[in-house]
């Protein structure tokens, strides 16, 4: 019933699409007594990718599972196409088009690679064979590996099946936590490549990234979470030129 | 085209994020108060027949009980939903009266600074305990010796095992027997005769030894295991114990058990039926056992057990020997046991293999959890408090009820208190640890995939 | 099959100087070849590198070296500054670790329930002798060893400049401070040879910098062979000494870090257009910075605690 | 032993040992989704054995049905000792490890707990019906079904393993074929990936324990009917040799399961021409043991350890 | 903690002089729990009977001692009579094993342990067990009358023999087998731990060996599976079983199965013999049930403490006294003579057999005569 439909991609690109996707509002999230989000705004426009960066603890992680409902937040409101979403559960949620990729991949070690992908499309009645072939055109690799054991795939493979079961669900929103923690510089490539690409086909993509450049030179629009709140946002070309952000993102002339 | 779905997905919002009425936590939790009603009611009334099964259930479903017993269930929750604020405040206000008061705060930092204090109280509280049994009536000064003293002295030795090394050991009680039965042999007491019969005093470390090797000899094989594997194995290892015992009679006498064992004897005086001169002895091992094992638990031993159950693998790859420090609990485990297993047959004069059914190691390993893994003192007033309770009970409830009580304290207590009555310090961290998703708190296993 | 594009090292030299090699090293799981005849050689005193795709190897070769793993053919030598040999091969971790190897993993392996100092005095006691009888008794032989490995450990905290956080809990330790606290207490163990799994991951490139100085400072001042697996090429071209290419499990090179770069077959099966890609992303930025003359950044990296 | 006793042999430890499988895979299961021993899964298996009696003895069989009023009674006492042990699971499920799924509790906390409900329920049973046995009523003739290898089939016999194996493989469907076993292989895997993937993990928690529960309350019955009596502590030794099956086939596996459940099963019954009868669980625990040391995660257990 | 609490719980506030109170020890929860049923209510029915009489000049309470029938739990349990010091006699151990285990202690208390029937031989060897007094035929009499039955009147080839490796059990097959070994018949021993589950293997054991006779030297709680698997199995010859089997419970949990089982016992029907017909009925007019095995025997005991205690007269009634008393002591009972030869044993030597004939249990007659010698 909420099937996603192919969007094109805003051609400007730079500000936040007329219809926003997906917008935090003073989003408060804790762990007990720590607050790890200390009311957050941020907004996703239609067909954009946002990359979300910060340091190591800073929230990203958080902020991510907040909206896929894996946590519920303390006060603050997630809205997505206008209607309020938090306090659904992850499992209901997947039905509103949301696709998460979680931080350290996450397969499941003892399925098949054509089995995670069907696990994918668990919300669907039946597995969309259309959809797997796209899937597995967007990555040959897997369709290599079809029948291989997940959990004895490498780094990288798991990183593909990890993206490639979320777009089983049909996503309309993509979250992305750290996909190019741990991979090869050639896979990392790829990566990017695949994400752009999936873009391009009409899905919104969140990005939360370490690796801020090649991050921000792939996003629309860039965010900076420090300790829980946002520090700094705007164009991701903009970002990329800013001094503070070379200086603690990119390595640049610190220490 | 998407004003359609998105209406249609509003809608679905809406609905979702909607708590019905019967969604409420408190629906939900009268209802919770209701069923647990429902079943003390069953657990109260009259005991059934097998000879007609519904006669509990007739008589219970309904009766003038469970009205009453429904009426409070629902008073309770009121109260809670109600008038918790006042009543928390209030024993709040009382506790902050007491805990916050300036003497029992003296005292409480006097305690945690000087070390004089401590063991001030420790003295006194071994004082206590040697003198206040005394007062007791021989029934209480039997179920004091035979089994809330040998319990705790298992329970200490079981700790190490489990709390400390992180090993889930489900046989523990099996090296009872084996000290039992050493104690038998070694006085002469079986149907095989010993090279020389040794006085009961120096069986003591005989069987120690011997429940060291057996523990070694178990634990060899075994420790390679994963945590749950262990755990089944070492459950085989005492049944087979128990099967033994029961079967090899001519050894060890089979189910007719073993007859007129000596009672202690020392410099011409005999220990007496009079269970007190066993409850000093107890005591004695009790406390140099603590001694050395608390001194155990805050060196490199307990740090190395430690460091294997949160990641043993981390542990081996810092140079850490897991196997020999798996084996070194074990064996130091088994001895106490051992221990306690020469002073019970010395004590009890007769046993037979029943005496270690494998319910045992099972009820062992629950007092070691009640009183709060690891820590010592958790672990004696935890395991005195369980062994204690089903004798208390045999008055107040129909005596074949018991267990159902110590069963269901038994989950309502890791429900709202896992830690246990007296946790260790460490314990309590890897638990709030475990709860915010870091690490596993016991070396079961490693975790095999996500938490649910 | 390997091609090995350093200038051949005098071989007298290279055995004198040879603190870690392998010859031969297959290690199979069912029908899968893991490594397959690794033969790889490291310097006393250097800063290797191993790199290669993701499966290529590189953890199950530390795997190889420190025991956990028992590869079915090969030969793993040390030679400890003391003088003789030792085979590696098929030894259980904690002996592998007492011979002079200490390693990191590749997701953090903490004691997290222990503190800091904790996590630290456990394996710089697996060094000191004290048995479990004596402690109990409470030997002044056991109360000795105590004070030792507390000395030890505070050093060792303050070396990677954890001295701080002495007693806070591992588990709650910052993301890079739990990795300071890793390579702590592997230097806890007095290795030769330490061997890190990607202690990159997940840091952002500030935090990768005093990684850098750190993994320098190990080398330099404290005389250890670094063994390193990582995918931050920043990294790895600034501080490896030489580098080793692992891929599907065989050697597909070894040489210096620039040498490395432009290897075709390294450019090919791991490195990719990365380096151009970097390359372009720096052009972007001067394109940019040209547009808007530079701001001010004076209060620039504030955010690492 | 001759070899005809053999086959007399082969088919008791066969019979006994399906019941061992079907009890087994409720551990399993379990294990599979929440790294649980579940100890009071023999509770359930007990309980199980009462629902039917308790139907059965609603609606009194003569001493005599017809051959259809047999059909009936057993249909029923198998449904309603299923009913009651999945009854008993589902609320085990909620009251007791649902409160413990919620703050993370290590897997320690869930076994004692486990432990504790065990006590707690067959003594409420023995509160509830009685510390002696009750005998289970006769619902059919036992008669001589089939003749295998010279050995005599009984109808208890055939029910039986009919029955098991109906079960088994009806399991084995849904957990390879349906979307709950999708969901509950997930589940088992990564839950919290799962519920990403649109898996209700308290949903499919429940369902497993209440599969779980179907299958040992049907076996409980079944057992009861086989060893002809009842008892509020009967769950105890089987329950413990099935988990032990569970452990030998390999934990969280479920074809594992049924294998481990008949090797033990036979193991068990063959001990008893050798050895004689008071060595018959030494025998099953002497396997297990002789198992995990060559294959320390079980016959179907997974070899892949842990890359560190 | 709480211990110091319970100092002054023991309930030893009596013995002022005017209250004492009599034990029965024996099976009251767990397995067999009918066999002890039966005793308790005959010693209640004594004790009731007597206060109704009201010319003891003294009261007497009742105290229930539960081993359940197990030997390690049976030394705790006797404690508790020991620790009452009001408590002046024991009735009971019901069962061989529990005795084997509590006799020890209670003899170092003085406490007379006066056993309805607790029939292993071996318990008044040497009298060991300073205050065991049985009152009851032992098991040689009642091994010796199952190989007689088996010799003479069934003119058995091979018999079968189990026993479930209780005292009581292994007495009784011993005895048994040196009985039938004289009588020249093939015996094929085996033994079966109580509360085995499953006995379809054992009974299949049964059938194989091809014995035309079986004894089953346990108690009723294994014996009804175990012949029920048995019928499953096909074995068709005959069985017998001794006193621990001789109750209704055994046929309510057998079923079919049970029908024509022999059953001995070292008692009569209480139900049938003329003596007993009042108490038969007395009992059954109190319990709703009719009296069962050792319900009648357990009656005589309590009388013949009753009227020791009531010799010795009020306030000088104690352990010690009564013990001296008892142990010397002719009481005339409903079902026997009573009195014990210097080990504490009892004369008689007479077995009783039954058989399950339609669901009941038919009381037969003296075994030996039965049996024709
Ligand atoms: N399960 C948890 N329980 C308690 N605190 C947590 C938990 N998860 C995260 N935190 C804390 O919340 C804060 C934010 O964590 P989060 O994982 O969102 O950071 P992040 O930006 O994703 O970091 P990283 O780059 O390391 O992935 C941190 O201080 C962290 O310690
Ligand atoms: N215990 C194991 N059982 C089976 N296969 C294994 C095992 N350990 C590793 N492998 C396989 O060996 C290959 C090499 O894995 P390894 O972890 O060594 O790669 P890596 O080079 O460290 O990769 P990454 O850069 O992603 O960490 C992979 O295909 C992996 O699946
Ligand atoms: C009550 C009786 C059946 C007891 C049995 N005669 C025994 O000695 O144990
Ligand atoms: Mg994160
Ligand atoms: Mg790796």
């Amino acid at each position: 019933m909420s099937e996603t439909v192919a969007l094109k991609k805003d051609s400007g690109g730079s500000a936040p699409g007329a219809t926003p996707l997906l917008e935090l509002r003073g989003l408060r999230v804790a762990y007990g007594a720590i607050e790890a989000l200390k009311g957050i705004d941020l907004t996703v426009g239609e067909g954009e990718i946002v990359a979300l960066l910060g340091g190591n603890g800073a929230g990203k992680t958080t902020t991510l599972r907040t909206i896929s409902g894996m946590l519920s937040p303390r006060s603050g409101e997630v809205l997505l196409g206008g209607d309020r979403i938090d306090g659904i559960k992850s499992h209901d949620l997947v039905r509103f088009g949301i696709g998460h990729v979680p931080e350290g991949r996450r397969v499941f070690p003892r399925m098949s690679v054509q089995e995670n992908l069907q696990m994918g499309a668990y919300r669907f009645k039946s597995v969309d064979a259309a959809q797997l072939g796209r899937v597995y055109e967007l990555f040959p690799r897997l369709a290599e590996r079809r029948t291989q054991l997940s959990g004895t795939l490498s780094g990288g493979e798991q990183q593909m099946l990890a993206i490639g079961r979320a777009l089983m669900g049909k996503p309309e929103l993509l979250l992305l936590d750290e996909p190019s923690m741990g991979l090869a510089p050639l896979v990392v490539q790829q990566i990017f490549e695949i994400i752009k690409e999936i873009n391009a086909a009409g899905t919104t993509v969140l990005l939360v990234e370490q690796n801020a450049a090649q991050a921000l030179a792939l996003a629309d629009r860039g965010y900076v979470l420090e300790t829980g709140s946002i520090a700094m946002s705007g164009p991701a070309r903009e970002m990329l030129a800013d001094s503070r952000i070379r200086a603690a993102y990119l390595g640049e002339g610190a220490v | 085209m998407s004003t359609q779905t998105s209406s249609a997905r509003s809608e679905a919002a809406a609905r979702l994020r909607k708590v019905n009425w019967y969604q409420q936590p408190m629906v939900k939790r009268l209802f919770g108060m209701l069923v647990l009603a429902l079943v003390v009611n069953a657990m109260t009334g009259e005991q059934g027949s097998s000879s007609d099964l519904f006669l509990s259930l007739k008589d219970g479903f309904p009766s003038t009980r469970m009205w009453i017993i429904l009426a409070i269930a629902i008073a309770i929750w009121a109260t809670r939903e109600f008038a918790a604020e006042p009543v928390k405040s209030g024993s709040r206000s009382v506790r902050d009266l007491v805990t916050q008061a300036p003497a029992v705060v003296t005292v409480r930092e006097r305690l945690q600074r000087d070390k004089w204090t401590r063991w001030g109280v420790l003295a006194l509280v071994v004082v206590l305990a040697l003198v206040i049994p005394g007062q007791l009536t021989g029934y209480w000064q039997t179920v004091l010796v035979d089994q809330i003293a040998i319990f705790v002295l298992l329970a200490i030795g079981l700790n190490v095992v489990i709390g400390w090394a992180g090993l889930l050991d489900l046989g523990f009680f099996a090296f009872f027997a084996v000290g039992a039965y050493s104690a038998a042999y070694w006085t002469g007491s079986l149907p095989v005769e010993p090279p020389i019969e040794l006085n009961n005093f120096l069986v003591i470390p005989v069987a120690m030894v011997t429940c060291l090797i057996a523990g070694v000899l178990l634990g060899a094989p075994t420790l390679r295991l994963r945590g749950d594997y262990l755990a089944i194995v070492t459950l085989g290892f005492h049944e087979i114990v128990y099967i033994v015992a029961k079967n090899a009679d001519n050894f060890t006498g089979g189910p007719q058990g073993v007859p007129q064992i000596p009672p202690f004897k020392a410099f011409g005086y005999e220990f007496p039926v009079d269970p007190m001169p066993y409850w000093y002895l107890l005591v004695a091992l009790v406390v140099i056992i603590v001694f050395a094992f608390s001194r155990l638990e805050h060196s490199r031993v307990g740090r190395a057990w430690t460091a294997i159950r949160e990641d043993e693998v981390a542990a081996a790859a810092n140079g850490v020997d897991t196997i020999r420090f798996k084996l070194l609990a074990f064996a130091i485990g088994a001895s106490s046991s051992g221990v306690a297993g020469v002073v019970y047959a010395s004590k009890v004069g007769y046993f037979n293999p029943e005496n270690f059914a494998i319910l045992n190691s099972i009820l062992v390993l629950a007092y070691v959890l009640f009183g709060g893994m690891g820590s010592i003192p958790g672990v004696l007033v935890g395991t005195a408090f369980l062994v204690w309770l089903p004798e208390i009970l045999r008055d107040k409830v129909p005596p074949s009820d018991r267990y159902m009580y110590l069963g269901a304290l038994l989950v309502v207590m890791m429900i709202f208190r896992p830690q246990g009555l007296w946790p260790s310090k460490r314990r309590q961290r890897e638990l709030k640890q475990a709860e915010e998703g870091i690490g596993d708190a016991d070396a079961m296993s490693e975790p095999a995939g996500g938490r649910i | 099959m390997a091609t090995d594009v350093t200038t051949p090292v005098d071989s007298s030299e290279r055995s004198a100087d040879t603190v870690l090699s392998t010859a031969g090293v297959t290690l199979r799981f069912g029908g899968l070849t893991v490594l397959d005849d690794v033969n790889v050689t490291m310097r006393r005193g250097e800063i290797l590198s191993v790199i290669g795709p993701n499966g290529a190897g590189k953890t199950s070769f530390f795997n190889s070296l420190t025991g956990v793993y028992t590869p079915q053919q090969g030969k793993i030598t040390f030679r400890p500054r003391s003088g003789g040999e030792k085979q590696l091969l098929g030894r259980k971790p904690h002996l592998v670790n007492r011979m002079g190897l200490a390693r990191t993993f590749q997701n953090i392996r903490l004691f997290g329930a222990l503190t800091a100092i904790e996590n630290v005095k456990i394996a710089a006691e697996t060094r000191l002798k004290s048995d479990p009888v004596s402690i109990m008794l409470g030997l002044p032989r056991a109360r000795k060893a105590e004070r030792a490995s507390d000395e030890k450990a505070l050093t060792l905290l303050r070396f990677v400049g954890l001295e701080s956080k002495l007693n806070e809990l591992a588990g709650s330790l910052s993301y890079g401070d739990q990795r300071s606290l890793e390579i702590a207490r592997a230097l806890a163990t007095d290795p030769e040879v330490l061997l890190l799994d990607e202690p990159a991951a997940g840091t952002n490139p500030t935090e990768k910098l005093e990684l850098e100085q750190l993994i320098r400072r190990i080398n330099a001042e404290l005389g250890v062979s670094v063994l390193l697996i990582e995918h931050d090429m920043r990294l790895v071209m600034s501080v490896a000494d030489r580098v080793v290419v692992l891929n599907f499990g065989k050697k597909i090179a070894e040489g210096t870090p620039s040498e490395i770069q432009r290897h075709p077959a390294v450019i090919e099966a791991y490195l990719g257009s990365g380096a151009d890609d970097a390359a372009a992303v720096e052009e972007m930025i001067a394109e940019l910075e040209a547009e808007h003359p530079a701001q001010d950044g004076a209060d620039g990296a504030e955010e690492d605690q | 032993m001759s070899l005809h006793e053999f086959w007399d042999f082969l088919v008791l430890g066969v019979v006994l040992g399906s019941i061992y499988a079907v009890i087994a895979i409720g551990y399993t299961l379990v294990y599979g989704v929440l790294q649980l021993i579940n100890f009071a899964h023999s509770e359930v298996f007990m309980l199980g054995a009462y629902g039917g009696v308790l139907a059965l003895t609603a609606v009194e069989p003569g001493s005599n049905p017809s051959a259809l009023g047999s059909v009936a009674y057993v249909a029923l006492g198998i449904g309603a000792g299923a009913a009651l042990g999945a009854l008993t699971a589902f609320g085990l499920e909620r009251a007791a490890y649902r409160p413990l799924r919620r703050h993370g509790a290590p897997r320690l906390i869930f076994l004692i707990t486990a432990i504790g409900a065990s006590f707690f329920l067959f003594n409420l049973a023995g509160k509830l019906f009685g510390r002696d046995p009750t005998s289970v009523p006769e619902m059919y003739d036992n008669n001589t079904v089939a003749t295998v290898f010279g050995a005599q089939l009984k109808t208890t016999q055939v029910l039986l393993l009919a029955s098991a194996v109906v079960m088994m493989v009806g399991l084995d469907l849904i957990v390879h074929r349906t979307k709950l076993g999708a969901g509950i292989r997930a589940v088992s895997q990564d839950a919290e990936v799962a519920s990403l993937m649109g898996v209700d993990i308290d949903k499919v928690v429940s369902r497993t324990f209440v599969i779980g529960g179907l299958l040992g309350g049907a076996a409980g019955f079944l057992y009861g009917n086989f060893v002809s009596q009842v008892k509020f502590d009967m769950g105890f030794i089987p329950g413990i040799t099935a988990f032990a099956a569970a452990v030998v086939g390999g934990i969280g596996n479920i074809r594992g399961a049924m294998l481990g459940g008949l090797m033990l099963g036979i193991v068990e019954t063959l001990t008893v021409p050798l050895f004689g009868d008071e060595w018959r669980n030494v025998g099953a625990f002497v396997v297990l043991i002789l198992v995990l040391m060559f294959r320390p995660t079980g016959i179907l257990g997974e070899r892949v350890g842990r890359t560190a | 903690l709480g211990l110091t609490a319970c100092g002054d719980d023991g309930g030893d506030s009596a013995s002022g002089g005017d209250s004492y109170k009599i034990a029965f020890q024996g099976p009251l929860s767990g397995d067999n729990v009918a066999l002890g049923q039966n005793m308790e209510r005959g010693v209640k029915l004594a004790l009731k009977e007597a206060e109704a009489k009201g010319d003891l000049g003294f009261k007497v309470e009742y105290l229930a001692v539960d081993d359940q029938g197990d030997p390690a739990k049976a030394t705790a349990a006797a404690q508790k009579a020991i620790d009452d010091k009001s408590v002046m006699a024991l009735v009971g151990p019901a069962f061989s094993g529990p005795t084997n285990s509590a006799a020890p202690l209670l003899g170092r208390a003085g406490l007379t342990a006066i056993s309805p029937s607790a029939t292993n031989p071996t318990l008044t060897e040497g009298h060991k067990y300073a205050t065991f007094l049985r009152g009851v035929p032992n098991d040689n009499a009642q091994g010796a009358g199952m190989a007689t039955y088996y010799a003479k009147k069934l003119k058995a080839k091979k018999v079968y023999l189990l026993d479930d490796k209780t005292d009581y059990g292994v007495g009784l097959a011993t005895v048994a087998e040196q009985g039938l070994k004289d009588a020249g018949i093939e015996v094929v021993k085996k033994s079966v731990p109580q509360k085995t589950p499953d006995y379809s293997a054992t009974a299949k054991d049964v059938v194989n060996s091809k014995a035309d006779a079986l004894i089953y030297a346990g108690y009723y709680q294994d014996l009804a599976p175990f012949s029920k698997k048995l019928k499953e199995a096909g074995y068709t010859g005959a069985g017998i079983s001794g006193d621990g089997s001789n109750d209704m419970k055994f046929v309510e949990l057998a079923g079919d199965a049970a029908e024509n089982w022999y059953l001995t016992c070292p008692c009569t029907d209480a139900s049938v013999e003329q003596a007993t017909k009042d108490f038969a009925a007395n009992y059954q007019k109190e319990y709703n049930v009719a009296p069962g095995t050792y319900s009648a025997e357990a009656y005589d005991l309590t009388n013949m403490v009753l009227e020791q205690m009531k010799g010795l007269g009020k306030g000088k009634v104690d352990r010690k006294a009564l013990y001296t008393a008892l142990s010397k002591a002719t009481y005339k009972g409903l079902t026997k003579e009573f009195s014990f030869d210097e080990n504490g044993e009892f004369g008689g030597t007479d077995i009783y057999l039954y058989q399950v004939k339609a669901g009941k249990i038919a009381y037969q007659g003296n075994i030996n005569e039965l049996a024709g010698s």
